[in-house]
């Protein structure tokens, strides 16, 4: 009998706990904010209470299996059970099995229907294309486009416009990476030497946080991004703005940020375009300012995060391939300003 | 006063061919263990092949051909050598099994010899192949191949060796007897596996 | 006996894997000097600060290989392409002009060197010049096997730095061209 | 098996004896039985000691040793998690942990524990007096040994493998995993491989050869069906992954490019190879444990099992579909429309043969003589558990439900509900059940409940919470997690069950203990059981059977007649069984068993100094080639049964020394 509360708890915080996750979340599968993640929810939701039921049932039976008691005097075995209960026990499991054999038959078709409605009616509509790269330990995003002068390159952000059908093909620098925004859709792995290809859309505006899935290494955990899903003419704004070369440095403070920038090993590995600064080993700066996080969304941009990222971005996220920097406060500070000046 | 049956299997003879043995049952699931791997082998070889456009892929500096087939000559000759060191095998089991010593002797000491040239043969056949194991995944698999058709060559002969060390030096014993017996079914495999790698390793970059 | 037997397989791993393993990702900020940043590639002699003879990242095993990932990022590749030399002198030969020992290529990394070698102080801070100085070095098998990168997943230049077998550096005061 | 119709069957005698003489001649021949069957002195005996009986419990020790040790590591992960950004591990340590734990609980915990279970009850169930091949039995306890070592020697090193106990290249490859760790990892598979292989070979031999008169397969035991589809799975799965790993290994030490997608390798061809045995190596875990679940049943039901044949055919179909389901790991990668479908299809039919079996597990249940012993109630906590598990199974079949729960802790979850339930469970039965026929001492019953409870709930709320966790986006792996992800409770409460969880495994281990000391004594046959390991003492006798018995039905001991006949002949002075034929267990010959030998020991060294100094230098495969080559003509030539010649000093002295002339059982 205690069997029978434990088991019923178990449903009931399970019940609960789903039911409480399915109204909050920006990386939550369960909160759909696009037709794929939608379409995979219901898919869920059906799985998931036939698959109760079934649980329930399966309890019970077992239960009330267990409920007669004998005598533990009475040991003698029983090789020939009567036959007639043999019989009506027979047709219990033949008819359970069949059930079985529905259900699975069922779950099989809403699969497959869930499955062709992710794909088949965005692969034909022609939207936005967006390559994504994944290096050891964040993203690298290159917005393609028939007209040169929109192509442009950024990182751990995608800004998306509402109710358009994004094409993503991945791409992989190093390792196996796996690119999952739970609320848009499910995942694709970015596999060194292929090329896959995932198709999203956001039906309502919102940041919606995506984490790589694929373990990769040292920094596997903190390898996440955004993607910002905003109106139409929302997004054309900041793909104008991203488009256009680095905002030049205006205060003093802010050239001599350049001056550091351009003089010390940042340049090595960042790019700023409209500088000399041209290298795409880390995440493209141009426009730096512009985004909402920082270290593959660890940190939100903010001056005191910036700052303690080009110090010793190590103790934030060990093992990352951003090197330590002991700049002079006068340096440091400048650099800042210069970099927050990237709008 | 109760009794009971006494079934007496003291007569039973200790060691038989075949299926009675068990020895004969260990040796064929290692053989069965064997087959899957090669299997799982010769699948890789395919599933790479798919990587590329040309089979074996082909070379700048060559001028004469444009894909460096592996070349025939060892590899021929070997599989003659093995598929001819089957009959002396036949030999040596038949003669095992009716308890002839002399006979599997001799068959033996042939079979341990086609087995030296074998290996032989194998080490020459590397060669035959363009490319080393660390040029590309083509060469990669090639002597993956080869080196574990090799390794079992060796055992196997390595066993004759044993076996034939026993009966000229110790009794011709029904053991050994079935031990030369399960030697012959490992030979016949080792030679059977070769016939699809040689055809596999030579032929289908050639046809296909 | 076994347990014997046990014990000396341990020591050995022991010995091996007490430095190879590690991983350091981060000195103490007191390790590294806080230098104000000259806007200028010209550095009229100052000598760069010597490094001790001891390079910490020639045992570690990590290091090596982030020094092989710096070798190609950095560019250093541009120049002496994988080793075999174009541009700049090869470095996977037993010929060394400025001394095969980590302190002469820290300094030939951090200060340059004429003909052509650029300076990059401050471009490379001192714990990766480290691992570059480590990768340089196992180019010719100057380090342990066990510590020394494996093969790289691109095009198959030339076997990896663990199989190449230890050269006996030389002297040489020619030119590279 | 056709000129086995062919030969004339051997010839064998009846005759007829009275109780009392028999009763007399046994009593005469115990003593040079006794002596022909004993473990040699002292710890060379000890370490050359072909038993299967002792083999199997060193098995079984160290096996739960690494349990233990894998279930520490776990602790460790869930203090680490139990709240965001967490400084108790450094993302390196966690990287090598929960690579150590789970290749640990996979290939040194639950395939040789599995494996030791059969090679201890087999020759028990079935009426023979050891394994097939005894030797090889040994050598590949040590190999496993070895490689045990190999894993944790490298582990406190700071060698510990970090790629994840399926070490998927390019990450575990040669450019992205410097150092030696995923070399420790790829040889100590190899070790593993090997052991389990030759475990599968000496299963299905034993199983095939050495069956009492009378047992045929019609009548053999479900826990021997489990083990028999379980070793002819190892059998075709285990070459994939030895494959695999030494393309891997061969990849990083001497430069060839199966994986390296520039020179045309392939990482995809990685994780084929990998999960071909990957998935299989699930159910190679799961059915033997099965195998417990109906004994079990059967004894504390009191009445036949129902569905013999629909079980035993579920276990077989259920080794074969295993084979047809491995792509539903790699569901993400760029694989053909067509193949998902397949795949979806083969992942959701598995779950019909486990229907089955459990259908009719509860069927007969259902009105048998229950009688709640802590066997029976760890046997209740796999259904909650395993069906559980079983569902979110079915889930994860689905390819677009797979995309989004894939990785996650959901999946995590799920395999832990599969394995623990279905495995763990099962197997902490199987203790309570079998501990007596092992030493002859029970384990404490109150003490049992107290385990079963403390495992139960703390599973529960181990794993429970991740299917949320998954939900809600956590990915596996993950050494930490930024407090606004909100998974900081869920994940709180898991650490929490984690350690309630470890007390179980804590009162197993101090009621094991406390029962070698002081247990009431079990006597032959305590729960009053059906099958043939019940039939002799506890614990049994080195040479298990003194006559090998002869079996009247699927449940031997409670359908063994009163006069039944008994085998006589086997000689008592060399170690000799009966092996009879495949299908219907017709005595045909009396097989010499080899005894105790020190080359196993010296082979499985040979095999060590090959494998781990190969990871330093090629060269190592050549000398190791030789030693091992040199270890094995030795085992050619030696004496099968040097140890035994009567005479020879054992730890065993009897008094009742008796010229062997007068044993031979024809002159009864």
């Amino acid at each position: 009998m205690i069997k029978l509360t434990t088991t019923s708890r178990r449903i009931l915080q399970c019940l609960l706990a789903l039911c409480f996750s399915s109204c909050s979340g920006i990386q939550n599968s369960i909160n759909p904010a696009g037709p794929q993640a939608d379409s995979l929810s219901r898919l869920w939701w059906l799985m998931f209470i036939v698959c109760s039921i079934v649980f329930v049932l399966v309890m019970v039976a077992l239960l009330l299996a267990l409920r007669k008691r004998t005598p533990h005097s009475d040991v003698t075995p029983v090789l020939e059970p009567p036959a007639d209960q043999e019989r009506r026990k027979r047709n219990v499991v033949i008819s359970a099995v069949t059930i079985t054999v529905i259900i699975l038959f069922v779950f099989l078709i809403a699969s497959f229907s869930a499955g062709r409605s992710m794909t088949a009616e965005l692969a034909n509509k022609n939207g936005l294309s967006i390559e994504l790269n994944g290096h050891q330990w964040w993203w690298e995003v290159k917005y393609q486009d028939v007209d040169a002068s929109n192509i442009f390159t950024t990182a751990n952000e995608i800004h998306i416009p509402v109710g358009v059908p994004v094409t993503f093909s991945l791409r992989a620098a190093d390792v196996i990476h796996s690119f999952w925004v739970p609320n848009l859709s499910g995942k694709k792995d970015l596999i060194p030497g292929k090329i896959n290809t995932i198709w999203l859309q956001a039906d309502k505006p919102g940041v919606y946080r995506g984490q790589c899935a694929e373990y990769c290494g040292l920094q596997h955990a903190k390898m996440a991004l955004w993607v910002v899903a905003e109106p139409q003419e929302q997004f054309n704004a900041w793909r104008q703005n991203q488009t256009q070369t680095s905002m030049p440095p205006l205060s003093d403070s802010q050239k001599r940020g350049q001056q550091v920038f351009l003089s010390s090993t940042c340049v090595m590995c960042h790019a700023v375009n409209g500088t000399p600064a041209g290298s795409n080993i880390g995440p493209n700066l141009t426009h730096v300012a512009s985004r909402n996080m920082i270290g593959a969304a660890t940190m939100t941009n903010t001056r005191e995060h910036l700052a303690q990222w080009i110090r010793d971005s190590q103790s934030v996220k060990p093992g990352n391939r951003m090197p330590q920097h002991n700049f002079n406060e006068a340096d440091l500070q400048s650099l800042l300003d210069y970099l927050q000046n990237l709008k | 006063m109760s009794t009971r049956t006494i079934i007496d299997v003291s007569e039973l003879p200790h060691h038989e061919f075949d299926t009675y043995d068990p020895v004969w049952w260990g040796n064929n699931f290692l053989l069965a263990i064997e087959t899957s791997m090669f299997a799982i082998l010769i699948a890789t070889y395919f599933y790479l092949r798919q990587n590329f456009t040309l089979w074996p892929p082909p070379v700048a500096q060559l001028t004469d051909t444009l894909r460096p087939l592996p070349e025939l000559g060892y590899g021929t000759a070997n599989t003659i050598l093995l598929v001819l060191s089957c009959i002396p095998m036949v030999l040596t089991d038949r003669a095992a099994r009716r308890g002839d010593r002399h006979f599997s002797q001799i068959g033996l000491v042939i079979a341990i010899a086609c087995g030296v040239a074998a290996l032989v043969l194998r080490s020459f056949e590397y060669a035959a192949v363009y490319f080393r194991w660390d040029s590309n995944a083509y060469g990669s698999v090639v002597w993956f191949l080869l080196g574990m058709h090799m390794l079992h060559l060796l055992v196997l002969t390595t066993e004759c060796v044993l076996v034939a060390i026993w009966i000229f030096t110790r009794e011709f014993d029904m053991k050994h007897r079935v031990d030369i017996v399960t030697v012959a079914l490992y030979w016949y495999w080792v030679v059977g596996i070769w016939l699809l790698i040689y055809a596999i390793v030579y032929f289908t970059p050639r046809f296909g | 006996m076994f347990s014997r037997l046990l014990l000396c397989a341990l020591l050995c791993l022991f010995v091996g894997s007490c430095k190879r393993e590690q991983r350091q990702f981060s000195q103490p900020p007191s390790a590294f000097k806080s230098y104000d940043v000259t806007m200028s590639d010209i550095h009229p002699g100052t000598p760069g600060t010597q490094q001790p003879t001891q390079n910490p990242s020639d045992q570690r095993a990590f290091d090596a290989n982030e020094g092989k990932r710096l070798f190609t990022q950095y560019n250093c590749s541009g120049c002496h392409f994988n080793g075999g030399g174009g541009i700049g002198p090869p470095l996977m030969d037993a010929i060394w002009i400025y001394g095969d020992q980590p302190e002469n290529i820290y300094s030939t990394i951090v200060e340059g060197r004429p003909n052509g070698m650029p300076s990059f102080r401050q471009k490379i801070p001192d714990s990766q010049v480290q691992q570059l100085v480590a990768y340089v070095r196992s180019m010719s098998g100057q380090l342990r096997k066990d510590v020394m990168p494996s093969r790289n997943d691109t095009m198959n230049a030339r076997r990896s730095e663990q199989r190449t077998e230890r050269k006996t550096p030389q002297q040489s005061t020619a030119p590279p061209y | 098996m056709s000129d086995e119709r062919a030969k004339q069957p051997p010839e064998i005698s009846t005759s007829t004896i009275s109780d009392e003489e028999l009763a007399e001649v046994m009593e005469r021949e115990k003593g040079e039985l006794e002596r022909t069957w004993a473990r040699p002195r002292g710890l060379h005996g000890w370490l050359i000691d072909t038993d299967h009986k002792a083999i199997a419990l060193r098995y079984i020790v160290t096996a739960f040793v690494f349990f233990v040790l894998g279930g520490i590591e776990a602790a460790l992960m869930r203090i680490q998690l139990a709240r965001p950004e967490n400084h108790f591990l450094s993302p390196d340590k966690y990287n090598q942990i929960f690579t150590v734990h789970g290749t640990t609980m996979m290939f040194l915990f639950a395939v040789p524990i599995m494996t030791a279970f059969g090679i201890y009850f087999l020759p028990l169930m079935i009426g023979a007096r050891d394994v097939a091949f005894p030797r090889l039995n040994l050598y590949g306890y040590y190999v496993y040994l070895i490689g045990g070592i190999l894993l944790y020697a490298g582990f406190l090193l700071n060698t510990g493998p970090d790629a994840g106990w399926f070490a998927y290249v390019p990450l575990s490859g040669p450019a992205y995993s410097p150092g030696k760790r995923v070399d420790i990892w790829a040889q100590m598979i190899t070790f593993t491989e090997i052991s389990a292989l030759v475990g599968a070979v000496i299963v299905i031999g034993t199983t095939f050869k050495m069956r009492a008169p009378g047992m045929t397969l019609n009548r053999l035991p479900l826990f021997v069906w489990a083990q028999l589809v379980t070793a002819f799975m190892v059998i075709f799965a285990m070459p994939a992954v030895m494959l695999a790993s030494s393309f891997l290994a061969s990849d990083r030490l001497i430069d060839t490019h199966f994986f390296n997608p520039a020179e045309g390798g392939d990482a995809i061809l990685y994780q084929h190879l990998f999960w071909f045995f990957g998935h299989p190596e699930v159910y190679i875990i799961f059915i033997p444990a099965l195998g417990f679940i109906s004994p079990i049943i059967i004894t504390f039901t009191r009445r036949k099992i129902f569905g013999h044949l629909a079980l035993v055919l579920s276990l077989i179909s259920t080794g074969f579909i295993g084979f047809g389901l491995w792509v539903h790991h790699m569901f993400a990668t760029p694989i053909p429309q067509m193949g998902q479908s397949f795949f979806t299809g083969a992942s959701m039919m598995i779950a019909i043969p486990s229907g089955v079996q459990i259908f009719c597990w509860i069927a007969t249940l259902w009105g048998g003589k229950l009688n709640f012993k802590t066997p029976l109630l760890f046997v209740l906590g796999f259904f909650a558990i395993f069906i559980l598990g079983g569902l979110t199974g079915v889930m994860l079949a689905s390819v677009p439900l797979d995309l989004q729960i894939h990785d996650t802790f959901f999946v995590v979850a799920h395999l832990h509900y599969v394995l623990i339930g279905g495995s763990v469970f099962p197997l902490f039965g199987a203790f309570y059940y079998w501990f007596p026929k092992w030493t002859g001492r029970m384990l404490s019953e109150w003490a049992g409940r107290l385990n079963f409870w403390l495992m139960f709930i703390g599973f529960n709320l181990v794993f429970f919470p991740m299917h949320q966790l998954g939900l809600h986006g956590m990915p596996r792996r993950v050494y930490t997690y930024l407090p606004e992800t909100g998974w900081g409770m869920l994940n709180l409460i898991a650490s929490i069950g984690a350690f309630i969880l470890a007390a179980g495994v804590l009162v197993f281990i101090v009621n094991a203990v406390w029962a070698l000391r002081v247990g009431a004594v079990a006597g032959d046959d305590p729960w009053a059981a059906e099958s043939l390991e019940w039939a002799v003492s506890s614990p049994p006798p080195h040479y298990n059977f003194h006559n090998i018995p002869v079996v009247h039905g699927r449940y031997p001991l409670w359908q063994a007649p009163e006069d039944a006949p008994v085998v006589r002949g086997l000689s008592t002075t060399k170690r000799e069984t009966l092996v009879t034929s495949v299908l219907d267990a017709q005595p045909e010959l009396r097989f010499e068993i080899p005894g105790p030998s020190i080359w196993p020991l010296m082979v499985a060294l040979a095999t060590g100094v090959t494998f781990i100094v190969g990871i330093f230098t090629p060269w190592a495969f050549l000398v190791g080639a030789i030693l091992a080559g040199g270890a094995l003509t030795a085992w050619f030539f030696g004496d099968p049964n040097y140890e035994n010649r009567p005479g020879h000093d054992t730890e065993e002295k009897s008094e009742t020394v008796v010229p062997p002339g007068e044993l031979q059982p024809k002159e009864v």
